[in-house]
C-alpha cells in the first residue's frame, strides 16, 4: 500500500519533469533524471544535454530507425554543409596532420582551439601507430577511392557532418556544431586526398 | 659572530641529521653534478663510472613497451659477486641519472622501482663490484595511450 | 606532515622481501597547476635498517615516479625482526615507519 | 617467442608496412605486455596509502557532530563493511533511492558527521595535492569486499527500474560530439589510440567496468573513485557535468554492476 503510493508519487515527478505519457517508461524516466542531474560547466551548457531530432531517431530506434525516418533526416542533414565559398576543398596536408591529432576541444576543461580528434579512432597517416579503431582505417584514402572533386566533396562533407551519409553514425559533425573551422576541414580534407600527403603513398 | 655561531649550529645539525638517518651515506655526499647531468655519459662521468663494462650478468626486467610512462616499473638484479650498488640510467630523460642503490650487510643486489620516462628510451644500469663497473640496458618504449584530452 | 608509509617485509627462506609504499608527490619542477610552475619537491635519499643496522640505501632523482614504490631483499632475516625505513625529501622533510619480518609462506 | 613476434611487429609498423597487415597480430602482444606489467605494478599497489586513510577516516570521531562512520549503513547493517561494496548499489528505504556506494558514505558524512553536501561537493575529486575524504574512504570499504563475487541487488522495484533507466542513460547519445557511453563502450575489440575499450553491455566485458576501481591512476598518481571515472566520462563526451553522487550516476553505476555480477571484484586497482 506505501509502496504503492511512492510509486504514485515517484510517477508524479516524471510526469512533471518530461510530459511522459505513463509511468514505469525508463528512457522518459532517464531523460528526466539527466535533466535533474547535470549542470553548465565551462563552456559546456547544460542544453547540451538535449538530443536534436537526429539523436532523438537514433536514441529511440537504438541506432537503427525506420527508412523513410532515415532519408528525411539524412537530406535534412545534407542541406546543413556549408561547402567552401572560393570552391576550394585541399588545404595544407601539413596543418591537416596536426588538426588530426589533436584531441582537445568541446569539452568543459577546453577554453579554445578545438582539434579533429582524428587519430583518436582512425588509422589514418602511417607514422602513427597509437590510432584507435572505433572507426575505419583512412590509410590510403584517395589512393584507394580515387582523387576526383566527387571523393573531396564527400571527405569534406563527411567531415562536416556525418549523418549526411549514415544517420546514426559514431562520428561527430565537426562543421555543423561548429567545431572545426572551415580552414580546419580543409586541411583534413587534403591530408586524405592530397596526392603529397603521407596518407596516399 | 652571532652569524658564526648560527652557521656551526646549522651545520652541526646537518650533520647530525645524516648521522641519524644514514650512517654510510652521511661519509659519501650526493652527487649533484651527476643528478643534475643532461646525457648519461656525463652523469656516469660524474660518477666515476666511465669505461664499465659491457655484462651478460644483470639482469633488467621492465616492460618492452610501457602502459603509461609516468609509471614505469623496474627490476634489477645482479648476478656480480661482490655487488654493493647498483644506478640508474633513463638516457632520454631530461636529467637521465635516476638513482644508485647501495647494498650493504647482507642486501641482496636487487632493487624494484618505478620511475618516469618521458619517450621512449634505453634505460641503463651500472653495477660496482669489487670496485669495477659493469653495465647492460633494456629499451623501454612509451606511447600515447587514451582520449588525449 | 607526510603521510605514513606502508612496509611490508615477508620472509622467504632466510630472505627478507621488502617492499615500501611512500606518499610523496615528486614534483619534478617542471608540472604547471594553474599557470605556475610547481617547484622541485622530491625524496631525495632512502635509507633501511634491519634491527638497527644499515643494509640498503639510495640517493634518487625527481624521475622516481610520484608516491614511489621500492622493493628491496635482505638476507638472514628472521621473523620478528624490524625493519626500518627513513626516506629524507629536498626540502629537508623526513619521515621513518617500521615494521616486523613476517613469516612467509 | 611472444617477445620476437612484438618485437618484429613494433618493427614493421615502424617501417610503415601497412597497419593492416599487422592490427589482427599488434593488438594481442601489446596487450599482454601491459596485462604482464600491470601485475607487477598491482602487486605493490599505491592505492593501499588511502585504504589506511580511509580505515582512520572510517572509525575516527569527525565532522562538526564528533561522530565516527562506525554507525553508516552501507546495505548490510549499522557498521558492516565487509562485502558491503560488492553489493552495491542498492535501494535505501531511508532516502528511497538507489544508491553506489561513494553517494551512501557521503550521505553518512552529512547524516552522521554533520559535514553539508555543498562543502563535500564542492572539489570531490582528487589533485596532484588534495585527496577528498570520501575518496579514501570508498577505498577502504572496496578493500573490504575484495575477492568476493559482484552481487548488487535487483529485488526492490526502484533497483529494477534503476537498471533500466541506467540502460538507458549508457546507450542516450547527446552532446556536442553525439557521443553515448555505448559510443566507445558497446561494441567488442575497440580502441582509443592505443586505449582498449571494453564492451560493457556483454557480461563478460562489463566486469572491466567496476575492476580495478577506486584505482591509483598512473597519470597524475591520484585515487579515483568510480564517481571521477563516470564523471570525467562525460567530459570526454562533451557533455555537461552530472552532479556528484546524483541519481543518474547512481543508475548508471547500477546498470553496470549488475551486467557483471557474479563475478569476483579484486579490490582498489590501479589504472592508466
Amino acid at each position: 500500500m506505501k509502496l504503492t503510493t511512492l510509486a504514485i508519487l515517484a510517477g508524479g515527478t516524471v510526469l512533471l519533469a518530461s510530459c511522459a505519457t505513463g509511468t514505469g517508461d525508463p528512457r522518459a524516466e532517464a531523460l528526466a533524471m539527466m535533466d535533474r542531474d547535470f549542470h553548465a560547466r565551462g563552456i559546456a551548457s547544460k542544453d547540451r544535454l538535449k538530443e536534436d531530432a537526429v539523436m532523438a531517431a537514433c536514441n529511440k530506434y537504438n541506432d537503427n530507425p525506420p527508412a523513410d525516418v532515415v532519408a528525411r533526416l539524412q537530406k535534412e542533414q545534407l542541406a546543413t554543409i556549408r561547402y567552401p565559398a572560393d570552391g576550394k576543398l585541399l588545404g595544407d596536408w601539413k596543418a591537416g596532420e596536426k588538426v588530426a591529432q589533436n584531441g582537445r576541444g568541446m569539452a568543459w576543461s577546453d577554453k579554445g582551439g578545438v582539434g579533429g580528434s582524428c587519430y583518436n579512432c582512425h588509422q589514418i597517416g602511417p607514422a602513427t601507430t597509437s590510432f584507435g579503431t572505433v572507426g575505419p582505417s583512412l590509410y590510403q584514402f584517395a589512393k584507394m577511392r580515387g582523387f576526383g572533386t566527387d571523393i573531396q566533396r564527400y571527405a569534406y562533407g563527411k567531415i562536416y557532418n556525418s549523418k549526411a551519409f549514415n544517420l546514426c553514425s559514431q562520428m561527430p559533425r565537426f562543421g555543423h556544431v561548429q567545431a572545426l573551422t572551415e580552414q580546419q576541414m580543409k586541411d583534413i580534407t587534403a591530408l586524405l586526398m592530397d596526392p603529397a600527403s603521407p596518407v596516399n603513398q | 659572530m652571532h652569524q658564526t655561531r648560527r652557521t656551526v649550529t646549522l651545520g652541526l645539525l646537518a650533520a647530525l641529521g645524516g648521522a641519524l638517518l644514514s650512517p654510510l651515506r652521511a661519509l659519501a655526499a650526493r652527487n649533484q653534478g651527476a643528478f643534475e647531468a643532461k646525457s648519461a655519459v656525463d652523469a656516469m662521468r660524474a660518477l666515476g663510472m666511465s669505461g664499465a663494462a659491457e655484462s651478460k650478468d644483470i639482469e633488467i626486467r621492465a616492460p618492452d613497451i610501457a602502459e603509461n610512462g609516468a609509471v614505469v616499473p623496474i627490476d634489477i638484479t645482479s648476478n656480480i659477486p661482490g655487488t654493493t650498488s647498483i644506478s640508474v640510467f633513463i638516457e632520454k630523460n631530461p636529467f637521465p641519472y635516476t638513482g644508485t642503490f647501495d647494498f650493504t650487510a647482507g642486501a641482496v643486489p636487487f632493487v624494484h622501482l618505478r620511475a618516469k620516462v618521458g619517450e621512449s628510451t634505453p634505460v641503463r644500469v651500472v653495477v660496482a663490484a669489487g670496485g669495477k663497473f659493469y653495465t647492460t640496458a633494456k629499451e623501454v618504449k612509451v606511447t600515447i595511450g587514451g582520449c588525449g584530452g | 606532515m607526510a603521510d605514513p608509509m606502508k612496509i611490508r617485509a615477508t620472509l622467504q627462506g632466510d630472505v627478507a622481501d621488502v617492499r615500501v609504499l611512500m606518499a610523496h608527490p615528486m614534483e619534478t619542477g617542471q608540472r604547471k597547476q594553474g599557470g605556475q610552475v610547481v617547484p622541485l619537491h622530491f625524496i631525495q635519499s632512502i635509507t633501511a635498517t634491519l634491527n638497527g643496522k644499515q643494509v640498503f640505501s639510495a640517493d634518487i632523482s625527481q624521475a622516481i615516479s610520484r608516491n614511489p614504490v621500492f622493493a628491496f631483499k635482505v638476507k638472514g632475516a628472521k621473523a620478528g625482526d624490524e625493519i626500518a625505513v627513513t626516506w629524507k625529501d629536498n626540502k629537508g622533510e623526513t619521515r621513518t615507519d617500521k615494521t616486523t619480518v613476517r613469516g612467509g609462506s | 617467442m611472444r617477445h620476437a613476434l612484438l618485437l618484429g611487429l613494433a618493427a614493421a609498423v615502424a617501417a610503415g608496412v601497412p597497419w593492416t597487415q599487422a592490427s589482427a597480430q599488434m593488438d594481442d602482444p601489446v596487450a599482454a605486455e601491459f596485462d604482464k606489467f600491470r601485475e607487477v605494478l598491482e602487486k605493490d599497489n599505491p592505492a593501499e596509502l588511502w585504504e589506511v586513510k580511509g580505515e582512520q577516516l572510517w572509525t575516527t570521531p569527525g565532522g562538526p557532530k564528533k561522530a565516527s562512520l562506525e554507525k553508516c549503513d552501507l546495505g548490510l547493517g549499522p557498521g558492516v563493511v565487509k562485502g558491503a561494496y560488492a553489493q552495491m548499489p542498492r535501494y535505501f528505504a531511508d532516502v528511497d533511492r538507489v544508491m553506489d556506494a561513494e553517494a551512501r558514505i557521503v550521505h553518512c558524512m552529512i547524516t552522521l558527521q554533520g559535514y553539508e553536501l555543498d562543502k563535500l561537493d564542492d572539489k570531490p575529486f582528487s589533485s596532484a595535492t588534495h585527496t577528498p575524504d570520501p575518496v579514501s574512504i570508498t577505498t577502504y570499504v572496496a578493500a573490504q569486499s575484495a575477492g568476493m563475487k559482484l552481487a548488487p541487488p535487483q529485488n526492490h522495484p526502484k533497483e529494477k527500474a534503476a537498471y533500466a533507466i541506467g540502460k538507458e542513460i549508457f546507450h542516450y547519445r547527446a552532446g556536442s560530439y553525439d557521443f553515448s557511453c555505448a559510443s566507445c563502450h558497446g561494441v567488442d575489440g575497440q580502441r582509443i589510440r592505443t586505449q582498449p575499450l571494453p564492451n560493457f553491455t556483454k557480461p563478460e566485458q562489463a566486469i572491466r567496468s567496476v575492476q580495478g576501481w577506486p584505482g591509483y591512476r598512473m597519470t597524475g598518481g591520484v585515487m579515483h573513485t568510480l564517481q571521477w571515472r563516470l564523471t570525467d566520462c562525460y567530459r570526454q563526451q562533451r557533455f555537461p557535468e552530472p552532479g556528484y553522487t546524483s541519481e543518474t550516476l547512481s543508475a548508471l553505476l547500477t546498470y553496470l554492476t549488475v551486467n557483471a555480477s557474479g563475478q569476483v571484484y579484486k579490490g582498489p586497482g590501479i589504472k592508466r
